[in-house]
């Protein structure tokens, strides 16, 4: 029998909301907002986590500025997350060393359990975690274990993207999960009616910026104009602040 | 010692499993691709069920060696025989399954192989107070 | 016993070459270049299928204007491709009529195993695959079951697609996958030097042609300036043309 | 009929399990999710191993009802109590997995859920011309 299931309500009991940013499509968004929304909401007084669950290919550590192999990993009665920009931060790629990490989906869904099981966060208001494409045993598994679970569902005007993203909310509407809103990313307002549509809440949309991979490259994406649409919609789409 | 996050795992299982307080013997075996230290583990378990008024439960920690068969040719192979940087076997303590990042098949090359058996931690049995025994839960 | 692997080479005896295009980054244009370039094979003379693999979330009869609720499916000793503006096209979403698909890898397995084992392609210069993103079951599945598999690695210059690329294509060489080349889209020639690096064929660029979201919307792709592009690219990129 | 292709499959599998030509008997489990048609699939097999020189086999079917267990909240249901169109079981019977999307659990509405028996085609056992059991392979 597999324990680790046992443990994982007890990991996320001083965290006071999580909050994954997902959608079906690739390449719309997530690790760019998610990463930026984290740094936001740190920028707001608030305490952050952030947890890339795209285990076969993560990437949110570019966009934070740590380098996997140079980065020591702490163990206190647990895992400890690395610190990054003063978010608290959880990857695979603390562990694969940048090295392919071809898996399965059910070595996926091992992979999922062993990282929620051991790792010890610290006294968070957010946990953001940053999901992959597709939907398979990293959503799946994150609906089943992780308590008080919501979603922000990422999409762009285009109409691969809107197919996905309809697709996508209506599974997490059926599955009951929490949806706390759209982002629309790379667009100027056009799914709005989208949301109306589907009965979700349109947080707002991110202009396209040129300026946003230069800026990753060069590790200052709070500069960019990205940054500050991505800090409104927090600041908007997080009634608590 | 990351260890204690596992020990407490266990804990909450057998603790599921039995009615509380009253949890008299867990089974556990270790996969060796992680490798647990049994003397960390062993006192993290104690301690822990020892916390939840839990006393005298025996702990019986068994090693189960780990073996690869190859998806694409079919080769199988061990954990023992692998030859790892000391570094990379800690990223694998922490994440098993990094060892597809690390490991290829002997023969063919490829990533592509299962953990037959010896991946992690695992419950084998839980005996609770009463005699019963909690293992199918 | 699971009878369906010995079936599958027979199914790819009728077809000359397989290629599949793919990257575990999302959204980096694969769906848009297989169909594309399906579409330019055939313009030169070619008979194409396109085979979509991302199973839990096919867009590739978007892009070529099929409508998975209305179409038939016919059975001929198998599951007959349907045509798609004179391309044989098959996908999951033939099947499941634009409902969300969430599967767990395993499942999707077992998808690929019955689509690769049931479907009966004609006589077929090029068959192309639309790979998903990530690194799993899908890739994992093509690379063990179709024979004379090559691929085309899809990249754009984000650093977030740079990093992923390299991994990729370090993973499909460590598997002894052939690799015709790397394309590179939305972009202007910045990748030659990666392809360098690591030692594979620099295909072309794709610039991003901001026409490309509404043409696909209208199911005119080959009035595009990138369809132009991705059919130059197909002209030099399969020496046998 | 698309059950061609998969007698295709019952037939090269055996054939490459005896030494060809040697199959005597082939037992088949058909789950119902995928509603294959027996008539067509035994026609299909014969006609199939006929052409390969392979005469007389004993061909077994046998069915097996497809029963789903939900990995959210643990029930489990029939798919002969599941009340479905026409043209979504048509759907299914080409691609299993389909069921996923037009099926969710009876108790919590949730899609995840596992097919525990009965998804489709399997070969349960072949034996070859000499008596020997080819079922291992
Ligand atoms: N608003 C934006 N403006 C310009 N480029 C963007 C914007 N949002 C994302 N990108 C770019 O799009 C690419 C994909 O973004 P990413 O966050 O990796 O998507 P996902 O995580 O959904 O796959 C990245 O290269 C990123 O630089
Ligand atoms: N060269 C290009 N110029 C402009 N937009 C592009 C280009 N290539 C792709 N796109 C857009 O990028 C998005 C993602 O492309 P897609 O083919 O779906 O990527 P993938 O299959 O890799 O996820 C689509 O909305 C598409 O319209
Ligand atoms: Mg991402
Ligand atoms: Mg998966
Ligand atoms: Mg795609
Ligand atoms: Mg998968
Ligand atoms: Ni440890
Ligand atoms: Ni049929
Ligand atoms: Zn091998
Ligand atoms: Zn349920």
């Amino acid at each position: 029998m597999d324990p680790r299931e046992a443990v994982i309500r007890d990991r996320f009991s001083s965290v006071r909301r999580v909050v994954a940013f997902a959608s079906s499509k690739g390449g719309v968004g997530k690790t760019c907002i998610t990463c930026a929304s984290a740094l936001a909401l740190k920028e707001l007084g608030h305490r952050v986590g952030l947890l890339d669950l795209d285990v076969t290919n993560p990437t949110a550590h570019i966009v934070l500025g740590i380098d996997p192999k140079s980065t020591e990993i702490e163990e206190e009665k647990g895992v400890k997350p690395v610190e990054a920009r003063g978010v608290e931060f959880m990857s695979p790629a603390l562990f694969t060393h940048g090295e392919p990490s071809p898996l399965r989906g059910g070595e996926i869904h091992d992979a999922i359990l062993e990282m929620l099981s051991v790792t010890r966060w610290g006294s968070l208001d957010y946990l953001l975690i940053d999901a992959p494409p597709g939907m398979s045993d990293e959503v799946l598994d994150v609906l089943r274990y992780i308590p008080r679970l919501e979603f922000v569902v990422v999409a762009t005007p285009s109409p691969l993207s809107i197919d996905s993203a309809r697709r996508f909310t209506k599974f997490l509407l059926d599955e009951g999960a929490r949806v706390l809103g759209l982002v629309e990313n790379m667009g100027s307002g056009s799914l709005e009616s989208l949301c109306k549509s589907m009965g979700v809440r349109y947080l707002g949309y991110i202009p396209f910026d040129p300026e946003l991979d230069r800026a990753i490259e060069e590790g200052r994406i709070e500069s960019t104009r990205f940054y500050a649409s991505v800090r409104e919609i927090c600041r908007s789409a997080f009634h608590s602040l | 010692m990351h260890e204690w996050a596992l020990a407490e795992a266990i804990a909450r299982y057998a603790e599921s499993v039995c009615s509380s307080r009253r949890v008299s013997k867990i089974v556990v075996k270790l996969g060796t691709l992680q490798a647990i230290d049994r003397e960390v583990l062993s006192f993290a378990l104690n301690a822990i069920l020892e916390s939840d008024g839990i006393r005298g439960a025996e702990i019986v920690l068994e090693d189960e060696e780990a073996v690869f068969r190859c998806r694409r040719c079919g080769a199988t192979w061990r954990y023992s025989d692998v030859e790892l940087d000391e570094a990379l076997r800690e990223a694998i303590h922490f994440l098993p399954e990094a060892v597809h990042s690390f490991v290829r098949c002997p023969r063919c090359g490829s990533r592509d192989f299962e953990v037959v058996k010896g991946r992690g931690v695992e419950v084998a049995e839980v005996v609770c107070g009463d005699g019963s025994e909690g293992g199918s839960h």
